[in-house]
């Protein structure tokens, strides 16, 4: 238990910024440049961490408030999920809701720090945020709710267990195919990837996420860089483990085994970053009601 | 107080004799108005206090306590019983009830002589025995007679200001729906009684024997006259301009508790009938999804801030009848562990919303007491003027979005886990139905999200928009101390789900009991010591990351906030309320609950200066009841000339009259 | 058939269709008037000559045919007005509408089981008949007087059938119609003169100021 | 004996009003003959019912009693308020009106005493004559124009009533043979009665009283002669003298119950008692005039009376005990209203807005009438209407009841959208012309407050003997199916 518990931390931890320099690194790639080194995001963070920080006059302690619990927020959810084979430390019936919302407290909490600076830009990302993520919640809702009805549970822990391994010859096949696109798709909104935003680009009146993150700096922001890639992580597990094998028994073959498929995801991210441009704004609520339409389908498909 | 009154009825009735003994009391005040102040205020939370020790230990125990005194002018007893559902009904009421009094304390002024705190009081403490009695009711006639006290009083204490135009309108429109939906639960009542053969309660146990249709009838005609009270869509077209003109801890109260009343009726009700059908369980579900959904649009587009908060108490009525939908249509297909998961769920929401919403009203109260103002556009930066009340409703904020680990969470939770369960084991469309009502629900907690970050990022952070809000101050002591009952109460819910769940399995079992043997405990939801491990792993995740920045601290400077370059950026370029739920509106909402704008730019050489105007009408008001009631006006109006003032047509009417009446008396047999 | 009783009746009626007929006021006023004189004998006839019945003979013949005339005229003398019935439908159709009633009256009357004695009389389609030409006179003409005179056709019918039951009846009630009714004509005298004071004339349609 | 003295005082006393010179002191024969009125009314009501003798043409049985126990009550309350209003208008000639006014309570003692319809029937068309000049007393064209109306609708519905009195006694000749029109005789032998007579004649006794109590479609003359009458005598009109007639009709029901015609009685009552809710709440909606709101409202409560009585069982008790609420209310409405009529020089809703702000007695008390009138607790007409609907319902008239509750509400809407507004709307700055010289004096408030204390108090406990008055009067008129 206890074991499990320092696992997953240590994984996310250690993991979710290499995921980032993973990323940037395939996109340098195939842009035809070299590109940073892999562990880059780690030197970032720790420059962050270094710096002072400069607070708006007009902020008050939930401007602080907001990175701390950007970061706790997909420290508590990943013990819900399973990294793989390695199961879930904390599982208990229904606590796929309990995922779902810990991440409106993150986006609640970043919002009202975005908000607390008074500056448009920060309102403009902020509404886009809420907006783009009523949109997003009811795509991962049908998801989990597919999953649930196939795995016939409502632990995240046993509901992502091996599951397009055994599956995919069965009548399921389909619908997990479907979802686990969904769950790409929407894991790309999440985190603010292309074709929904671009992380790289600043103070461009499309961006979401990015801009709401405008006045924060030094430490606070090192912490929001890092939530940022932890959250990625977290999401992206759900997606690797549509693909994990079936536990091994070793625990730390399957954490391996986990990582590699984890790197893997990150190149496809990278790859598909670079494959395609970002959606003019306008066009984010139509891809995200496509969506939860296709996560719906999926659900039909089941029900049928 | 005392323990004697404990577990005892007699303890409520003390409690009333209170009540209405300190109401008459600050009537008999007169004009002194200070002195009617203290009476009143000091009399409501004594009262309440005793009422809250009273009903607590009932909450648990089984079985009811009678007491009846004899009436010889109604012919009836003027009879109250006390059981579970009761008690569980009394603690929202009397602990608003307190929260309130306390409030008003500090909240309200008036001038040194006027009869205007009596009168307040009066009501005040009217309205708070008539909730209570309600709930205690054991016949027709004292239900109706609380309930009509109770509307009268709130319409009274809602028109508090009525100089006002608006609070005028607001409360006409306050007593037109109220004495609406009453007289549909006088036909209930009556026509229960026609098949009991009394009015008392006891008696209605007859009920269990009535045809389908008749309890259809029954079951609708309740819905829509305690809908009307209860605020269910699209009878609760009167919530959203009286919360607003009500002083804010009657707001709270109304919003509370008072409309919760009448889900208590529906529920007491529902303990009579036989099962109902399950298509009148999914049109209520429906009806609420509808209402949360239509309720939580709205409040996104107010610019003011209680209008939006009673939106939102639309919303949260609404998934409170869904859930009730979701039991009655689980318990008439047979799936037991999702009724009884939907019903908790309801309990507890309803517990829950009395709470963070009388929270959020006084909070709001406070602002509006500190500034003057309740249009968003005019606040702003109260967060660190009036940092306590600040956080106070961003707590509440916290509580009503349903995030973890408040208590909001639990009961929508609960909901969830009742619809997957449901939806799990039904096959087909049935399954269907629940997951389409799942992503409802989940849509709608994304929409509570956005509509509470608007609230609050514009009412209380960035620079104050207005003199008024940059001159607020900190509200006293007293105000603090009433909002911080409900809010710690939300925390204690939210991270020891078990308390509450204890307590509601009383109710739970009374509500049960008419339709399957009483099982144990076993009913409720498994909470394992997961949750709070959960819980535990992630405070303890905040304390160590709080700590690690506080030790790498360094002074921060303060500056201010980077506006692209503009040196002083000024409130005037902060994001509005308005643009911040233009975005939703313009890709989430349907175009029915967008507000109607009219702008007065015209193409010219040398362009005057230009307007723009938005307002925010109820479009089940407007589109439906006001043209309704106008045609029906219309058609009366059209009967006046009957009365065209000529005599000899009188006198034709009399001889028409005579003519029928005796053609009929001649050749009746 | 044709006894005394029944000739009168007969006459009655007439005087019904006359009245509804004319347009001359004071003409109305005089029938009116004889027909009360007229039913004022109808006691004589009908019943043993008592005090009672020459009582009720003279007190309705004074009243009827004597009094009520003079306070009229005298009405009409203190408000100087035309002296015609402006009717509010013309004199055909009200008298087609009278013929109408008095046949219902007549067809109602044989609804009505009747004493032995009372067998093939007039009375009840006489009186019945009587009253709907008083109901017509209120609704469709226009003066108060003439509205006045309509109610005392309403009277006539009523004292007709109240002969029936002279007998029957105490003394008091019939001195207490007829005083009554004197005092009612007083007082519509007495208002009517301040109706003529207030709207300067007695057409009645010009009291519709009251109405929704 | 104490009958007598009760018939005699108030003529005594219209005797004196008329030949008494002053016009300062001729006002107070008013309070001092309603309490001595009063007092002997108590005494008798007081004293058990004496067997009435079949043979004389007065006494007192339970209905009797019960209804001039309402009238007195309610006349003695209004007395002091008609001081107040008589120092309002102390220059005014009251010599006529006070007599008249005395007259009409005695007439009204009369009607509800006698035992011979004959008798009952002069007492009624004499309270129409009396009652008048009082409608006349204001004297501009618009009272005139009201009290032709009055005069001349009430008279042809007495002449009717009139009728049917001779109806029935033809009946009576037809049936028993020779007898008197005593009511106690009538009631012994109407068994024998012969049945057309006697269904055409009550016919014209319901036609007839009901044109005095005002049921729809006779209440025509009411909204006329209720707005332009002084508030004091609207309110006696639609407390007392509606009572009276709603007697008159109760004694040809009776009647017709002993001749076993309950089933046509009840159809009929229930007919007009519908069709007065119907007119009352559509022409109650969108009300201007606040007098004239209030006389639609009396017609709905005429109908709620007759609707009591036909439905019979728990019903009928409920009308009794709603035909004190109804007297009691309806005179705090009207006086309240009178005050605010005479503050503002107009009735008209427009012109009389935001009274609390400037007779805040006044306002408020006419604001908790109207909650009183329309239903609401803790007033008494909640317990009576309340009452009335069980028994409605008990007796299985569901769509009845519907109907009674909805056409109730619609009522309270359009009431509650003139009064509101005249109380608590906003204080319009009344011009210099307007009558803004009376002030509330303890004399025009007592009344009403005390009336209102009363309604009150009955909505709450209600004392036995009251109570004991109630059943017995019902049990008179009790319509067994």
């Amino acid at each position: 238990m206890i074991i499990r518990l320092l696992l997953h931390f240590l994984l996310l931890a250690g993991l979710s910024p290499l995921l980032i320099g993973v990323i940037t690194r395939t996109k340098a790639i195939i842009a035809g440049r070299q590109g940073a080194p892999l562990w880059q995001p780690y030197r970032d963070l720790r420059r962050l961490f270094g710096k002072d920080m400069v607070l708006s006059s007009t902020t008050t302690w939930v401007f602080r408030a907001g990175p701390v619990v950007g970061i706790a927020v997909p420290l508590i959810a990943a013990l819900l999920i399973p990294f793989g084979a390695v199961g879930a430390p904390l599982s208990f019936s229904g606590d796929l809701v309990l995922f779902v919302y810990l991440f409106g407290l993150a986006r609640f909490f970043t919002v009202l720090a975005a908000l607390d600076t008074g500056s448009s830009f920060e309102g403009m990302g902020a509404a886009r945020e809420a907006t783009f993520s009523c949109l997003a919640e009811p795509t991962l809702f049908v998801a989990f709710i597919v999953l649930a009805r196939i795995s016939g549970s409502f632990t995240l822990d046993t509901m992502f267990k091996t599951l397009l391994a055994n599956n995919l010859q069965t009548v399921y096949g389909v619908s997990l195919v479907l979802t686990a696109i969904c769950l790409f798709i929407i894991l790309l909104a999440e985190n603010s990837r292309i074709p929904f935003d671009d992380p790289n680009t600043h103070l461009e009146l499309t961006m979401i996420h990015e801009v709401m993150v405008l006045d924060h700096s030094g430490p606070d922001f090192g912490l929001i860089l890092y939530g940022a890639a932890m959250k990625l992580m977290v999401m992206g597990t759900l997606v690797v483990n549509f693909i994990m094998p079936p536990s091994t028994g070793d625990l730390f073959v399957d954490a391996a085994f986990y990582t590699a498929a984890l790197l893997a995801l990150a190149v496809g991210i990278g790859l598909v970053e670079s494959g395609m441009a970002r959606l003019r704004l306008l066009k984010v609520p139509q891809l995200l009601i496509g969506t939860s339409l296709l996560s719906f389908f999926a659900l039909v498909l089941l029900l049928r | 107080m005392t323990p004697i009154f404990a577990t005892d009825i007699n303890g409520l009735l003390l409690a009333l004799a209170v009540l209405l003994a300190g109401g008459l009391l600050c009537l008999l005040a007169g004009p002194r108005a200070r002195l009617a102040h203290l009476l009143g205020a000091s009399t409501a939370a004594l009262a309440s206090l005793i009422g809250l020790t009273a009903a607590l230990p009932a909450l648990s125990v089984a079985g009811s306590q009678q007491v009846a005194l004899s009436w010889p002018a109604a012919g009836l007893n003027l009879a109250l019983t006390l059981d579970p559902l009761a008690a569980f009904f009394l603690l929202p009421i009397f602990l608003l009830t307190f929260c309130g009094a306390l409030y008003a304390i500090d909240y309200l002024h008036f001038p040194a002589r006027s009869w205007r705190a009596g009168l307040h009081w009066f009501f005040y403490n009217t309205l708070g025995a008539s909730m209570a009695v309600v709930v205690l009711a054991a016949n027709g006639l004292v239900f109706m007679l609380a309930w009509e006290l109770m509307s009268l009083s709130s319409f009274f204490l809602v028109t508090h200001d009525y100089q006002e135009e608006k609070v005028r309108q607001a409360g006409w429109l306050y007593l037109v729906a109220t004495h609406i939906g009453a007289a549909f639960l006088f036909f209930v009542f009556f026509e229960a009684s026609r098949v009991a053969g009394s009015l008392d309660f006891a008696s209605f146990a007859a009920l269990r024997a009535l045809p389908v249709d008749a309890t259809l009838l029954l079951f609708f005609a309740a819905l829509i006259g305690f809908g009307a009270k209860a605020g269910l869509f699209p009878l609760h077209v009167w919530l959203p301009d009286a919360h607003p003109a009500a002083p804010s801890h009657v707001s709270a109260i109304m919003s509370g508790v008072m409309i919760k009343t009448a889900l208590y009726g529906l529920l007491r009700l529902l303990t009579w009938l036989p099962p109902i059908p399950a298509w009148a369980g999914i049109a209520v579900a429906l009806l609420g999804i509808t209402g949360a959904l239509f309720g939580i649009a709205m409040a996104a587009t107010q610019t003011d801030i209680k209008r939006s908060l009673a939106y939102s108490t639309v919303e949260n009525i609404g998934l409170i009848f869904l859930g009730l939908g979701l039991w009655l249509f689980c318990q008439a297909t047979g799936h037991e562990q999702a009724a009884v998961l939907a019903l908790v769920g309801a309990l507890l929401h309803i517990w829950n919303h009395s709470l963070f919403k009388g929270l959020l009203f006084l909070g709001a109260g406070s602002v509006v007491h500190a500034t003057g103002k309740r249009e968003l556009s005019a606040l702003g930066g109260l967060l660190r003027r009036m940092p306590l009340t600040g956080s106070l409703l961003l707590f509440g904020a916290a509580a009503i979005s349903a995030l973890p680990p408040l208590n909001g969470f639990i009961s929508e939770w609960l909901l969830y886990l009742s619809l997957f369960n449901a939806g799990q084991d039904a096959a087909g469309g049935a399954a269907f139905f629940f997951m389409l009502l799942a992503i409802l629900l989940a849509l709608t907690g994304g929409l509570v999200v956005l509509v509470m970050t608007r609230l609050l990022g514009v009412a209380l952070q960035g620079e104050p928009r207005s003199a008024a809000a940059a001159e607020a101050h900190e509200s006293s002591a007293v105000l603090i101390a009433a909002m911080s009952i409900p809010a710690a109460l939300c925390l204690l819910v939210g991270v020891m789900p078990q308390l509450p769940l204890q307590g509601i399995s009383g109710p739970l079992l009374t509500l049960l009991a008419p339709n399957h043997a009483p099982t144990g405990s076993p009913l409720l939801p498994p909470f394992g010591p997961a949750w709070s491990l959960s819980l535990l792993t992630g405070l303890a995740a905040l304390v160590a990351i709080v700590a690690i920045r506080t030790w790498r601290r360094r002074n921060a400077s303060r500056l201010a906030t980077w506006g692209c370059g503009y040196l002083k950026p000024s409130a005037r370029m902060a994001y509005t309320a308005g643009s911040y739920s233009q975005f939703a509106q313009d890709t989430v909402f349907c175009s029915c609950v967008t507000p109607t704008g009219a702008s007065t730019r015209g193409p010219a050489l040398f362009p005057p200066p230009a307007q723009f105007g938005q307002e925010r009408l109820d479009p089940a008001l407007t589109r439906w009841f006001l043209p309704l009631f106008g045609k029906l006006a219309e058609r009366a109006y059209a009967f006046r000339r009957l009365q065209a003032g000529q005599l000899s047509i009188y006198v034709l009417y009399i001889f028409i009259a005579t003519i029928l009446l005796l053609g009929w008396g001649i050749m009746a047999p | 058939m044709n006894t005394p009783p029944n000739l009168i009746l007969l006459f009655v009626i007439l005087f019904n269709f006359f009245i509804l007929g004319t347009s001359r006021l004071n003409t109305c006023i005089r029938s009116v008037a004889l027909q009360g004189a007229l039913l004022s004998l109808l006691p004589l006839f009908l019943h043993t000559l008592t005090f009672h019945t020459y009582l009720l003979a003279v007190g309705a013949f004074v009243l009827k045919g004597l009094l009520m005339p003079w306070l009229l005229f005298r009405a009409i003398r203190q408000v100087k007005i035309r002296r015609e019935v402006e009717p509010r439908i013309g004199y055909i159709p009200t008298l087609l509408l009278g013929a109408l009633t008095t046949a219902g009256a007549f067809i109602f009357g044989d609804r009505l089981p009747l004493l032995p004695e009372h067998l093939h009389s007039l009375f009840i389609p006489a009186a019945l008949s009587t009253l709907a030409a008083g109901f017509l006179m209120l609704i469709t003409r226009r003066k108060a007087i003439a509205q006045v005179l309509g109610y005392l056709m309403f009277e006539n019918g009523i004292f007709i059938f109240g002969t029936l039951l002279a007998e029957t009846m105490p003394f008091l009630v019939e001195m207490g119609v007829l005083l009554d009714m004197l005092v009612a004509i007083f007082v519509m005298g007495i208002v009517m003169h301040h109706i003529n004071r207030e709207f300067s004339t007695l057409n009645t349609e010009q009291l519709s100021l009251l109405r929704e | 004996m104490l009958l007598y003295a009760v018939i005699f005082l108030p003529f005594a006393a219209a005797a004196l009003a008329a030949v008494l010179p002053s016009d300062r002191l001729r006002p107070w024969l008013i309070p001092i003959t309603a309490l001595l009125h009063f007092a002997l009314v108590l005494g008798i009501t007081a004293t058990a019912a004496p067997a009435v003798n079949p043979n004389s043409l007065l006494g007192l049985d339970a209905l009797g009693r019960f209804i001039l126990f309402v009238v007195s009550l309610l006349y003695a309350a209004c007395s002091f308020y008609a001081l107040g209003y008589f120092r309002y208008h102390a220059d005014w000639e009251n010599r006529i009106f006070i007599t008249a006014l005395l007259a009409f309570l005695g007439a009204m003692t009369i009607a509800a005493a006698s035992r011979h319809l004959g008798l009952l029937w002069v007492a009624v068309e004499a309270t129409t004559l009396v009652s008048a000049p009082m409608i006349y007393y204001n004297r501009n064209r618009f009272s005139i124009e009201a009290t032709w109306k009055y005069l001349l609708l009430c008279s042809v519905g007495i002449a009717l009533a009139m009728l049917g009195i001779l109806f029935v006694a033809y009946a009576g000749l037809h049936g028993g043979g020779e007898q008197e029109l005593l009511l106690d005789q009538m009631l012994a032998s109407a068994s024998l009665y012969s049945k057309p007579w006697l269904r055409a004649g009550f016919v014209f006794l319901l036609v007839g009283f009901g044109t005095k109590m005002g049921l729809a479609p006779l209440h025509t003359w009411k909204p006329d002669a209720y707005g332009e009458a002084p508030g004091l005598v609207g309110g006696l009109l639609a407390g007392g003298l509606t009572s009276v007639a709603f007697l008159a009709i109760l004694r040809a029901v009776q009647i017709m119950i002993a001749a076993g015609e309950q089933v046509l009685v009840r159809q009929m009552l229930l007919a007009l008692g519908v069709l007065s809710l119907i007119f009352a709440a559509v022409f109650v909606i969108r009300q201007r005039d606040i007098k004239r709101m209030l006389a639609y409202s009396s017609v709905e409560h005429m109908g709620i009376l007759v609707i009591g009585v036909a439905v019979g069982g728990l019903a009928t008790y409920g009308a009794m005990f709603h035909v004190l609420n109804n007297a009691l209310t309806k005179g705090v409405l009207f006086m309240t209203a009178g005050n605010i009529h005479r503050h503002y020089g107009s009735k008209r809703m427009c012109e009389t807005q935001g009274a609390l702000s400037v007779l805040p007695y006044s306002a408020s008390l006419f604001l908790a009438g109207f909650l009183a009138i329309t239903g609401s607790p803790p007033f008494a007409p909640f317990m009576s209407e309340f009452t009335i609907l069980r028994g409605m319902f008990a007796g299985g008239h569901l769509v009845l009841g519907a109907l009674f509750i909805g056409l109730l509400v619609v009522i309270f809407i359009g009431m509650g959208g003139t009064v509101l507004p005249v109380t608590m709307g906003p204080h319009l700055e009344e011009t210099e012309d307007e009558a803004s010289d009376y002030r509330e004096t303890l004399l025009t408030i007592g009344s009403p407050l005390f009336l209102l204390a009363a309604v009150l108090c009955l909505g709450i406990y209600l004392p036995e003997p009251l109570k004991i008055m109630f059943s017995e009067a019902a049990k008179l008129v009790e319509v067994t199916p």
